[in-house]
């Protein structure tokens, strides 16, 4: 977190098409772990809303709990937010589009809250191809409950106490891209170049839109084969019994080239391979995107970028065919049927 | 053998299996009676299941209009083998059974108080009719007809009735009319005087309907303008969307686009039901959900989030018989303490208790001006016997200037006109309700961040207890706000002098009514209230305190809404005396009655023997 | 200035910013004041976040051996410029201000009934320690040093303690020791006699312990013999399964094979947890879970299932502030309705009320064993502030000669022996509990079905509205047997004229008592109960009918155990006065005393004023 | 749902190898329409539990509510049942096999109580790989609550009240492939011969089994393009505003060879293709697994057989290193440190 905001930034930044400055999609100070990745995702969001020119007040953010699930509160001030309870974000995003289908909606979630408590939420959202932008902070653990595992750490993986995670890895980008949504990347939290993109192109697409972004957590995601400043730490943390101590961070960054690999060194010195494909046209076939997910996981790399785009999908409204208008709109004149109706109906249970 | 005789005041029971299509004979039967303008009342006693498993259909025949259940039975039409026995011996002495005498009637049935009648349904139906798969429901229709004749039915209004239902295929009505006329002149032709059971023409129906509250519900719901139903199927709610989809289809179907004017979303589960229901609500639709006990177990997280992030959501709790899964498929009356606070925390909501179809009807309308007024869970407590049996009723009414109330709310101009800052969780008048915004409405003003965490009067997140506390005495003072704005109790002081009270509720209130009238009869004076919505008035607690003793009927095992009665109006429990019916069928006037005498004889008070007017002996 | 002057009575508040290390430090003070033979109780009160934001630690330290928190502040150690100024502005008149003096204090800190105390911490942490990392670590050892010079602490205590912490990492010890030294020798230097308040070695501590009632908690599961653990993660439950995991670790690995006589299911969420636990319990583990408000809501309809078809389940609730996500990390009392009455349907669960760690550990211990016996799930309302705060208390104690009660379980040669045929719902003595039997005891016999819906006493599914009553009642009947075998409360009659009574329970407790000690020292005659159990047995309900008022004093807003008390006991609500501090801090005696005092006051009985004893002045 | 049970069946067969008749594998009487898919694996299950000479005191069967969940009443009457709430079977499965790694585990579903409200218990099951064997018996519908659309139910399917199915169908094959189940096969509850072998492997596989049992519905899985006596139905239906006539139906049985197609007229004359493959190599490779699912999906046929397989997988119990004793034989002397250790633990605390 940042304690004291600098109060003119991007001063260099002229308004955007809409006449916004990048500091209308800002929000309130972060509290989060200096250095923590889902900051990063939040500047990200930022960026792409102020690239895409959105009016502020005409995007709805919504999350459930969690360290990722605070972090509307730190962008888009202006627009309305709903921090909902753990996992159950889906279904409040889509009664929230119910109920008003000209809005934008962007969910934000853990890897707790969506492949956890939220899996039936998440995977039932997606199947009715819900309209919204729905990006996960990946961690690969629990950070505000202090980071238990969760079912997107890598098997095999070690973690902040030692113990190996023998549980399958979900991949919450195949599940997605299996189940129907229409638009699904994986990103970095430290690549803003390829993320503000992403970020910009989930927000354009009319369905599901799943971005599942790498987000390191700087103070739960560690093992203990790590630096030596890190080891201290953690000697501290045995020694007194509590764990009280979160040193500062930076937050990792990884900008690089299409088509190359890049090693990201985390903070515990643990170390992932990304890597970027350049827009093949095969994304928009479905078995062949979980083919190129599953190639390169054979390799030990991670995919990153559009995953799989399929323009075309029905969304929610469009399978239950309601009426164009936001429902919120309808007035007693467009709702209410009458009393000579009422009357009829009567007569007809004579 | 003293036979029962009795005009325009008996109990039929049908005794068939599931599955087998005599839920629509049986209707046919009781919705003539009902057009030959004799108060009536249908109870469908149904298994859990699909097919093939005992069912059985009660109808109360009451000219004097009281169409609770009564209990006992004075007639059996005994269509299934399975339970034959046991329908033949639950008659009450002098009653009849009607059977298939296509096989003779087992050598130990043999009472000699009960007056058994043969109709040879399978052979008739055999004979008359060669589709093999249609022989089932026709022999149903059979039945009908016999037992049309057997009480002295007009023909023509059980054939009339017919030819409405096959209106649009008329190649099916006629077969069914000849079944019908097959059974009614074979009980004619061999069974004249059998039956001292008439149904005979009156005028005692005027406007009333036919209605199943689910149904009226639905309606409601589509006239208060709801747009946007979550989901998930549960017996015995499930007919409630069911219905909304019909009447959204009818009724809410753009003109121009075809599109539907709604939005349902059968979810996947209830916890995503309601989500969509508080997501919907707080981004300004009307949003509701129905369901039963299991289905509220589940939302009971979500609920305490819409109490304390104060977002309306109206929800229809179709009771059955639990715990757990309990008898699905059985009513009761037993999710009071559940729905009054369900979520962790102090949360409480305010319910609502329907006692027929019209207020289905209304309280499901009321209930979203209440939720949104109120900016808070509102609980419709319904049953599966409300819900899910015709109703013999008044009619359902609209008022055509009534209004949506959609509680406080500021648009774009009203956001400019505001002086102060705007908090969300500002009260600015003293009701404990703050104004809230929709999404979108201005761009710059008004927006607020929703959280199930405690935050201050401008939603800014905070731990601090003080403001937490200072938020959570604004709720209490709220819940004073909601006692004003619900439907007040309907309370019957028929004699000012009288220390005994009676309470009931929803669905129980025609069996209440009418145990209280013979009460009354017998010269014991009592007065009543039937409850309508918790939280309580003041009114309701001085209804208690005003009698010495109180009995509290309802159709659970632990008197929830005493419980409720005694916590929140702080009211003296001996005072309060239990009177339980819960064994999943809808409570009998009969077994009230008793329970009430038994409950006055423990306290000393000694009702003078009458015989019961109603049909039957017991 | 009246400086405040006292010896081994007074609270210091540590304002610190969370993930900075300071826990351990501030906990390495308390633990030394314990170790000089002073009671003590530290509460921390930290924000819903990792790092960076305001943390709290409050000590008290009494030598009567009062440790509820007391409220009101004499010193405070301000380590954190956010908080400064509330810090400041919060300590009582003559308290003392301890602050970092590497920077100036503000221009406008200037209170004249407060002693400021700077200590450079920064410079002299930044000219010792080159070590960029260990310094904030090492500035909160600094602090701990100067506190204890200020408050005349033996040196030694504090330096053995942390000799003992990193005795494995002596080369850890080596700067700590040093930094403790540097912050002792400045104060001692610098501020001799500036401060007046002290610790003095006391023998009052005896064999008292200083734990988490978390770990107690563990203890008494692993104690108990809990072999199945379902899990998830919530604040402030989750460190009862981490130390439950460290414990297992440490007594329940095979001594042969390494592998752990317990499986430790982290679930996908509460529903499985709960799941999980009422699985392994119906296959004849002991198994349990623990959660916080959230949890329980979302545990409901299984709660239900357990209660229905009568399986053991031990769930600890470790409250928070609700309702909803509310304070996460604040402490509440304000889960009883919802565990009371879990789920919908007639249900209803008995609920246990440690009040410090050893009631946790022979609470959870014996949890275990009502839960077998009783064949129902038990809930251990613990909290915040007895689950994660250090307590000082009485030691934990196990009877060696204590053996499991596992219940009514047949196994193979019992069901051999059975003269009539066995049932698993029927009752063959009275008690309302029948026998059980683990899948595979036998390969004939025993076998049955367990659901969730309506069945007979052999198990066979019944919608029978006869069978389903009977079951019910025997249920009701259980519910009695259920009060036989719960703790009994602790009633304190000191005088048996008394007319006033006080009612508390769970952490609640060492205020409530030096609250009432007060009260006596003032001359008023009351007596005390502390509940341990609901449902109530006889003696509690006759506790309140022997006086004329009754205090309820309950950390939540809707007084829910007052609710109960009146529910089940049949109690007149208008003896009952409800007491509540609900604003997520643990309740302190001096807001007690006035709200006690206050409450009198309204009804008419004013106390002489006598100045409290404690430190500080308000 | 069969009244009368003939009293003997099956005269002709011997013991099997445990000394055990069929009938000791059989339930009670099922209360399903006649006709209904889930009755034919029933029988299959008390076939294959003979087959393999299971003694029945040692099986477990345990399910979520539904018509298919109902059906352990029906099957093995001399094992434990629990019949436990919607969806939540695989939690229940859980601690039971926890509580008790010795006895055979087996679970009934149906693709309601799977798909949808048990969607987040299931997928965890599986990846824990629990020891047990899933059967979901699959009807695309929701049965016992009169035939809404199920989440496996067609793309494009039509229901009985003529709405067409416009959402995503999943496959729960797949999805348990993805998340590491050591066990994956499909069939059709007609199709015995092929049924009972799977069953039979199923049982027999350590870790999760998972077997998704295509199971027509007799009374509501029908289009309005249905045969003339089913309009007859419907006519009925519309015209008394009533659902309350089930003709009384045969099970369609389904018996083809290895590497055939099969066509298969449903009760509705809806029609669906199986093929049946020959034990191929590649069942042991996830990635050909599910490569073959989708190849015979894009052809609009249903792979039926064992779809992936993999013997080594490490169970939930490997995963926690949990001791082979069963944890509910333990004794006070296994679990209890006693006294002293208490001591201990409280000087520790001082
Ligand atoms: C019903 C419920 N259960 C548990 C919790 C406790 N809880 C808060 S956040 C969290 C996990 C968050 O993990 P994730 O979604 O990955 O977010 P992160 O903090 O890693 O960004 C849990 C279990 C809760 N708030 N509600
Ligand atoms: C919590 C809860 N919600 C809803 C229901 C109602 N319900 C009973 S069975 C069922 C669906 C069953 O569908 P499926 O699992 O496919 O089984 P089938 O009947 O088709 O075999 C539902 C929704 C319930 N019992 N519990
Ligand atoms: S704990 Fe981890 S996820 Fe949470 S704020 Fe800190 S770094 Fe980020
Ligand atoms: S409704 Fe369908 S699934 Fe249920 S028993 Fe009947 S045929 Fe089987
Ligand atoms: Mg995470
Ligand atoms: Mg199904």
């Amino acid at each position: 977190m940042t304690f004291f905001r600098p109060a003119f930034r991007h001063p260099e930044l002229p308004p955007n098409a809409a006449g916004y400055l990048r500091q209308d999609y800002e929000g309130g100070i972060s509290t989060l772990c200096a250095g923590c990745g889902h900051d990063s995702i939040c500047n990200a969001i930022v960026q792409a809303c102020f690239e895409l020119a959105l009016p502020p007040h005409r995007i709805v953010k919504m999350s459930g709990i969690g360290c990722s699930s605070k972090s509307p509160a730190y962008f888009l001030g202006k627009s309305h937010g709903f921090n909902s309870v753990h996992g159950r974000m889906p279904s409040i995003a889509t009664g929230a589009n119910m109920a008003n289908r000209d809005l934008i909606y962007l969910g934000v979630s853990g890897d707790g809250d969506t492949a956890s408590i939220g899996m039936g939420q998440f995977i039932h959202a997606v199947r009715r191809n819900l309209d919204m932008l729905y990006i996960v902070m990946n961690n690969g653990c629990y950070g505000l409950t202090k980071g238990q595992y969760s079912a997107t750490a890598d098997k095999g993986s070690k973690g902040k106490k030692g113990g190996v995670n023998e549980l399958e890895s979900i991949d919450l980008c195949e599940l997605a891209i299996q189940l129907g949504a229409g638009f699904v990347a994986r990103s970095f939290s430290g690549d803003k170049q390829q993320l503000v993109p992403l970020i910009k192109a989930g927000l354009s697409h009319r369905g599901m839109s799943f971005i599942d972004v790498i987000s390191p957590c700087v103070t739960f995601n560690n093992n203990p084969e790590s630096t030596k400043s890190y080891h201290w730490v953690r000697e501290h943390s045995e020694a007194t019994n509590t764990f009280d101590l979160v040193p500062f961070r930076r937050p990792i960054t990884a900008e690089y080239a299409d088509e190359t690999v890049q090693e990201v060194v985390l903070h515990d010195n643990s170390v992932i391979h990304l890597h970027k494909h350049r827009d093949a046209p095969d994304i928009t076939d479905r078995r062949q995107a979980i083919d190129n997910l599953e190639d390169h996981k054979a390799q030990g790399v991670i995919l990153t970028g559009v995953l799989y785009a399929n323009p075309d999908s029905a969304d929610t409204h469009d399978i239950l065919h309601t009426c164009e208008r936001p429902l919120n709109s309808l007035t007693e004149a467009d709702l209410c049927p009458g009393s000579p109706v009422l009357e009829a109906i009567n007569a007809a249970h004579r | 053998m003293k036979q029962l005789e009795s005009v325009n005041d008996f109990v039929v029971r049908f005794a068939t299996v599931n599955g087998s299509g005599s839920a629509s004979a049986n209707n046919l039967f009781a919705k003539a009676v009902f057009r030959m303008g004799v108060p009536v009342s249908p109870k469908n006693i149904f298994p859990s299941n699909i097919q093939g498993l005992p069912t059985w259909y009660e109808v109360r025949v009451n000219e004097r209009g009281h169409v609770g259940r009564r209990g006992d039975v004075d007639m059996v039409v005994a269509i299934n083998g399975q339970t034959m026995r046991q329908d033949y011996d639950g008659l009450v002495p002098g009653g009849y059974f009607v059977y298939d005498s296509s096989r003779p009637l087992p050598e130990d049935f043999r009472r000699d108080d009960v007056t058994a009648i043969g109709v040879p349904l399978t052979t008739i139906c055999n004979e008359a009719f060669d589709n093999v798969r249609m022989r089932p429901l026709l022999k149903n229709i059979i039945y009908v007809g016999a037992l049309a004749a057997l009480l002295d039915m007009e023909f023509e209004v059980l054939a009339d009735s017919l030819r409405k239902q096959f209106r649009k295929n008329p190649a099916l009505a006629e077969p069914n009319i000849r079944a019908l006329e097959l059974g009614f002149s074979y009980a004619r032709d061999h069974h004249a005087g059998a039956c001292k059971l008439t149904v005979r023409r009156s005028d005692r129906v005027g406007d009333a309907v036919m209605m199943d509250g689910n149904s009226a519900t639905a309606l409601g719901a589509i006239f208060a303008g709801a747009t946007v139903v979550g989901w998930y199927p549960i017996t015995p709610s499930t007919s409630i969307i069911e219905a909304f989809g019909r009447f959204a289809e009818q009724f809410r179907t753009e003109d121009n686009t075809g599109r539907l004017k709604a939005a349902i979303v059968q979810a996947e589960d209830e916890l995503a039901a309601i989500g969509i229901v508080i997501g919907a609500s707080w981004n300004g639709a009307r949003a509701f959900t129905a369901t039963s006990g299991p289905g509220i177990s589940l939302m009971s997280e979500f609920l305490g989030l819409a109490y304390f992030a104060e977002i309306p959501a109206v929800l229809i709790d179709v009771q059955r018989a639990g715990p757990s899964t309990g008898m699905p498929t059985r009513t009761q009356q037993s999710d009071l303490l559940t729905c009054a606070y369900a979520s962790h925390g102090d949360t409480k909501h305010p319910l609502l208790f329907p006692c027929d179809p019209r207020e289905c009807f209304e309280m499901t309308a009321d209930a979203f001006d209440l939720a949104e007024r109120l900016q808070t869970p509102v609980i419709v407590m319904s049953d599966l016997d409300l819900g899910m049996n015709d109703h013999y009723g008044p009619p359902l009414a609209w008022d055509e200037n009534r209004q949506y109330d959609r509680g406080k709310v500021l648009n774009a101009a009203q956001l400019d006109a505001l002086a102060a800052r705007w908090g969300r969780y500002r009260d600015t008048d003293g009701d404990g309700i703050c104004s809230r915004t929709y999404p979108g409405t201005h761009p710059d003003k008004g927006v607020y961040f929703t959280r199930g965490t405690s935050r201050d009067e401008y939603s800014a997140y905070s731990e601090d207890g003080d403001t937490y506390v200072r938020n959570m005495e604004r709720l209490r003072l709220k819940w004073e706000t909601v006692k004003r704005l619900l439907p007040l109790a309907r309370i019957k002081m028929t004699n000012a002098e009288a220390r005994l009270g009676v309470v009931f509720y929803g669905s129980t209130t025609p069996a209440a009514y009418e145990a209280i009238e013979l009460l009354h009869r017998r010269g014991i004076a009592v007065n009543s209230m039937r409850i309508r919505a918790f939280p309580f008035q003041q009114e309701v607690l001085d209804f208690v305190l005003a009698h010495e003793l109180v009995f509290v009927i309802e159709q659970n095992r632990d008197g929830q809404m005493r419980t409720l009665l005694i916590n929140e109006g702080s009211l003296p429990a001996a005072r309060l005396v239990p009177i339980a019916s819960y064994d999943g069928l809808p409570v009998a006037s009969r077994f009230l009655t008793r329970a009430l005498e038994e409950a006055l004889a423990e306290r000393g008070v000694i009702l003078p023997k009458t015989a019961p007017d109603q049909g039957g002996t017991r």
